[in-house]
């Protein structure tokens, strides 16, 4: 019965078992050399996905260095479960940003809920109380049966974990495009807080001190799904497709609340979540970091399924757990926590002077590791790169410019393009107002919830044209984080800090490696020019199929602060009379624009410049104003660029319009061009707003007649707001709705 | 014309917290002696006979009824048809 | 005034309630599942949420829960009971309020503010609404659907049991259905979310007078006799 | 031991949006002919045989695992037990 039909040490190296398990030959090697010995088939396993790119970096973390990590603001740097900044109060928000593509592709209401569950963890676990969840997404232009059934399905995925769990999903993004075909990408962050003081951490210290396994029960799902999500999907993913996890958010809160309970235990020493390569990792790392060992009994470790072996046990997924260390003889504390909980509260093992991990299990030793090789020592792989072929031909090709006579037709159309069109349809799903904080609701640039008791508040949101990175990936990821930054400005807040999700192809490539290096580059840049350092985020490779690779995505999560609640800002326009102003020159920049997509089905050429000098000055210009109490509205001018703008200031709010006079050719209502902002003015303010911000130029007013009248030097174009709401929300329910 | 009816449940090994949670409530509730509670779902439909029912049948189940990630499913096929 | 918010494991709104109560000006306390007494409360809340992750049916388990049989009690003596959401969905699946709750039409979760007719101010819980008044208050379910044979509807109806109704088709309830009290008026169920509601910073404070009134309503009962 | 395997329906009159929903998408998949779509829970569990099971097992009904202001049951008692 015990180790069924696993190979023995010996087979494992002759026949090459390693390698099914995700090992390389000399990675294999490397495992014989720390053991002094072949390794037996569950330590085969506990390097397996110890040393998987999803859990050891392995490619990409050189190029991680260069973000830039230090700010005064920081107050948990990368290197535990999630990243947190300084909001004032002795208070501290607390986030991170994962991914769960392959699973979402796999599985997607299952993958996406999960990913969801995830995440909270990672957060609570560090003591936080979650108040946010934001997700960004990114599916094919939902032309098949396919694409709708995942988009409808991962929507319905992070609504149903997050609204169970009671934690509000405020916000995110979402892009369409036909590189995401059948690999979609599902990326979720989760926002806490805490009273900075009760910050935990994951650590295993104290000779002699009790490791505890809290919560749901061990099955044999997601066995390997650390290293499944560091293969390209295929057809024999499909084989694979029992080890998707399966999530069950019921229990997953009352985790949360003994969790909660927990961390205010003085005999509490280190708790960790049980996420990828769950035991594994959890107890290999807390050990690690704290510079022991670990012994656990393998018996004791609570099962849902029957006559598990040491190595599924190990390498189980299954959702809803955590280890906690905590110190010898308060166990009973702990288990009546969760006792009333109804959750498992096991002792499974002892923390031992020697830094080394030992696992027994019906009454054998089954695993003896150093535990720094498999926590620290894991390959780092400093990949080949190559500039691609298409971003040569890009660079040298003639400027693209739209096509044919500029219509009132352009902007409905826009409109209607899934990426511009509202998204209405996803968050009316979405418990967004739970825990009583939103001041500002999903469909604004960002959100804001508020503190309760405290007269401040938090912005958060995410960010990533991957068309642009595509394109120029320097560029591009200096306006990943730019825009979030904007995001984060005209919603009235100061943005703190950073954390990202890092969505590639193989960095085996030399191509992709070069997009993933080179757009850090640019991300670091503007992440050092806007002072956000990267507090933390997560790496996920190989979202490839045989149609080949989706455009380097990186998403950015930025965390701002709202110094006073009076500080925030609504996006759309908040009364008639009110003064228009576009603050940034516009430049004929159409290439890897919404209106390139559209009219020619494909992107190509250079994404706009961005100047972070001109970029940061703006955005602190504005936040002076705002501060100043002298802006209305503010929004930023992205996708679609200054008309789409213009309709999202007058779409979002009832009963007003818009009469604007642009002093430019018609068809540059639709150029990309960065760093640019539409305010909104109360005639009174007018004159202190334009000393505070004296390159803002005053473009017209806000109407009450329900009509946008934009007039260029060469075309006077109108539209009934009503029309433009229309379409643009009708968009996305009409192409969910649509078969065949 | 044939009453199709599809029971779908959850691949083996796949948590099912909804039967955990009535089965506990059964518990609470008294009946100590009730074990192994599962759920599922079940379809009934009506179509026309014919030479590749019981294929047609199959195909919708992958398609639709069942996720065939995470669910088996069984099909049974009836003469009794309700109006 | 006193009031006990029940937490159910699973149960998400209950700190959401607290706030509101306090706001209003109650004095709040936290009452657990497994407590077996719920007495000495002038209002007992029972708060949205997913209580016992809403498995088998929403409602379905909470109502077994040990506090339950001292909430009936409690309501029988004429304590206000308020359920909101997950509250209202548990309160019909315990037979304190008559009909059930079903899946929306939609199949979707719903989260949103919608505008509500105030059908009867003549309750505890609405007395500081005007008759027909319009409240905005959020919703924010996935089985909110009312349901009840029409030989109940009806006596709803006679009895002016209908508190609130939608202003437009959300969910597939019968008659617009968003809130109903028993027949003796004390308990009050109901799907949006007044507690979302108290305060102008979130969007609307709409649902503020139903805090209110059942202050006033415990001040009336409990004024010095003159 | 026996099984004992509880269908639960809407009742008749009771809208069942499931069941429409899914009929829409076999037709919008092409099987055009199927009707009546109908959608229900199961739910199994095994309990120890004996003098009353019938009547245990419908009070389990009534109690817990059916609404009977919305919803029907049926119970169907089998032998086999699986393990
Ligand atoms: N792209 C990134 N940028 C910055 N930090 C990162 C990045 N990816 C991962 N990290 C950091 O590395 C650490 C390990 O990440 P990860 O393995 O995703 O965490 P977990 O073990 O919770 O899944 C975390 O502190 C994370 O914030
Ligand atoms: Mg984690």
């Amino acid at each position: 019965m015990l180790l069924q039909h696993e190979p023995a040490p010996e087979t494992i190296e002759t026949k090459e078992v390693y390698k099914e398990m995700g090992l390389t030959d000399d990675e294999f090697l490397t495992v014989k050399e720390i053991l002094g010995r072949r390794p037996n088939y569950t330590e085969t396993g506990l390097f397996s996905v110890m040393w998987s790119e999803h859990c050891s970096y392995k490619h990409s973390k050189n190029v991680l260095k260069k973000f830039p990590t230090q700010g005064e603001q920081v107050v948990q740097g990368p290197g535990e479960g999630a990243g947190a900044v300084d909001i004032g109060d002795g208070q501290a928000a607390v986030f991170k940003m994962e991914s769960h593509n392959h699973p979402s592709a796999v599985e997607p209401y299952e993958g996406a809920a999960t990913g969801v569950g995830g995440i909270l963890r990672d957060v609570f676990s560090m003591g936080a109380r979650p108040v946010a969840l934001l997700n960004s997404l990114r599916f094919g232009p939902l032309k098949t049966a396919r694409d709708r059934y995942l988009f409808e399905e991962v929507v319905a995925g992070i609504a149903g974990y997050g609204n169970c769990v009671g934690v509000p999903t405020v916000g995110g993004e979402i892009q369409f495009d036909p590189c995401y075909e059948e690999k979609p990408l599902m990326n979720a962050m989760c926002v806490g807080l805490i009273d900075t003081k009760d910050l935990q951490k994951g650590l295993a210290a104290g000779t002699g001190n009790t490791v505890m396994y809290i919560g749901a029960g061990t099955g044999r799902d997601g066995i390997h799904g650390a290293t499944f999500a560091s293969e390209e999907l295929s057809e024999e993913s499909e084989s694979k497709r029992p080890s998707v996890q399966v999530g069950d958010p019921f229990a997953e809160k009352r985790v949360l609340e003994a969790c909660m309970e927990i961390v205010q235990e003085d005999a509490l020493i280190g708790i960790q979540d049980m996420g990828a390569a769950g035991l594994t990792s959890s107890s290999a790392e807390m050990a690690s970091k704290a510079g022991y060992g670990i012994e656990m009994n393998l018996d004791h470790v609570p099962q849902r399924e029957k006559d598990m072996t040491a190595y599924e046990m190990m390498l189980s997924e299954s959702q809803e757990r955590m280890l906690i260390v905590v110190k010898q003889g308060e166990e009973k504390t702990f288990k009546d926590i969760c006792a009333y909980w109804n959750l498992h509260a096991e002792i499974i093992g002892t923390v031992i002077e020697e830094p080394r991990l030992r696992l027994t299990h019906h009454g054998d030793v089954v695993a003896d590791v150093p535990v720094d090789s498999l926590a620290e020592d894991g390959p780092v792989y400093s990949p080949e790169k190559q500039v691609p072929a298409y971003y040569e031909t890009f660079q040298s090709q003639p400027t693209w410019n739209p096509e044919g006579e500029v219509t009132e037709d352009w902007l409905t159309s826009l409109l209607q393009q899934p990426t511009l069109a509202s998204k209405e349809w996803v968050y009316d799903q979405y418990d967004y107002m739970v825990q009583t904080n939103t001041v500002v609701a999903p469909g604004a640039d960002a959100v804001v919830l508020r503190l309760k008791g405290y007269d401040k508040g938090i912005a958060l949101t995410t960010d990533g044209n991957s068309r642009y990175i595509y394109m120029d990936p320097e560029t591009g990821g200096k306006i990943a984080v730019a825009e979030a930054a904007r995001n984060i400005v005209v919603s009235g807040g100061v943005p703190l800090g950073i954390t990202d999700c890092l969505n590639y192809g193989s960095p085996e490539k030399p191509e992709i490696f070069w997009q993933l290096d080179t757009s850090i580059t640019g991300m670091s840049e503007a992440a050092a020019v806007l002072n956000t350092p990267v507090v933390g985020g997560n790496v996920s490779l190989y979202n490839e199929t045989a149609a080949g690779a989706v455009y380097p995505t990186p998403v950015i999560g930025m965390v701002g602060k709202v110094e006073k609640l009076a500080h925030i800002t609504p996006s759309a326009f908040t009364a008639a009379g009110d003064r228009i102003y576009v603050l940034g020159e516009t430049q004929a920049e159409f290439e890897g624009s919404e209106l390139q997509q559209m009219q020619m089905g494909a992107v190509s050429g250079r994404p706009p410049a961005l100047d972070l000098e001109k970029e940061a000055n703006r955005q602190h210009q504005l936040t002076a104003a705002i501060q100043a109490g002298m802006v209305a509205s503010a929004h930023d001018v992205s996708e679609g660029g200054l008309a789409a703008a213009l309709a999202e200031s007058v779409m979002t709010t009832e009963g007003l319009g818009a009469d604007v006079s642009l002093d430019m050719h018609a068809e540059l209502l639709f150029s990309e061009t960065q760093s640019r902002f539409i305010v909104s003015v109360k005639a009174e303010d007018a004159e202190t707003f334009e000393s505070i911000v004296p390159e803002a130029v005053n473009a017209g007013i806000v109407t009450a007649d329900e009509q946008l009248y934009i007039n260029t030097t060469d075309k006077a174009l109108s539209w009934r707001v009503q029309q433009l709401r229309e379409v643009w929300k009708g968009a996305i329910p009409c192409m969910v709705k649509s078969k065949g | 014309m044939k009453t199709v009816h599809v029971y779908v449940t959850l691949k083996e090994g796949v948590l099912n917290p909804e039967g955990s949670a009535i089965e506990r409530s059964l518990h609470a509730l008294g009946y100590e002696e009730v074990q192994k509670v599962q759920t599922g779902k079940w379809v009934s439909l009506q179509v026309e006979d014919g030479p590749e029912l019981a294929q047609r049948v199959e195909r919708m189940c992958e398609q639709l009824l069942a996720n065939p990630v995470i669910e088996d499913y069984e099909i049974q096929l009836s003469d009794e048809v309700t109006t | 005034m006193k009031a006990a918010v029940i937490v159910f494991p699973g149960s998400n709104c209950d700190m959401d309630m607290q706030h509101a109560l306090q706001l209003a000006g109650m004095e709040v306390e936290f009452v657990r599942h497994t407590e077996t007494s719920v007495a000495g409360f002038d209002l007992i809340a029972l708060p949205g949420g997913f209580s016992y992750g809403d498995y088998l049916r929403s409602g379905a388990i909470a109502r077994f829960a040990p506090v339950m049989e001292s909430v009936k009690e409690q309501a029988d003596k004429g304590t206000l009971v308020l359920g909101v959401c997950n509250g209202f969905q548990v309160l019909t699946e315990a037979g304190m309020l008559p009909g059930a709750l079903k899946r929306n039409d939609g199949l979707k979760f719903i989260c949103r503010p919608v505008a509500l007719t105030v059908e009867n101010e003549q309750t505890p819980f609405t007395s500081a609404y005007e008759q027909g008044e319009t409240a905005v208050i959020p919703v924010a379910h996935g089985d909110g659907c009312y349901f009840a044979d029409d030989e109940t509807i009806a006596a709803l109806k006679a009895n002016r049991q209908i508190v609130f109704t939608y202003q437009s088709e959300l969910n597939g309830s019968k008659e617009a259905i968003a809130g109903i009290t028993n027949e003796r008026g004390n308990v009050l169920g109901m799907m949006p979310h007044p507690e979302r509601a108290v305060e102008a910073l979130l969007g609307s404070s709409d649902g503020a007078p139903l805090f209110d009134a059942m202050i006033k309503h415990w001040r009336e009962a409990h004024a010095p006799a003159t």
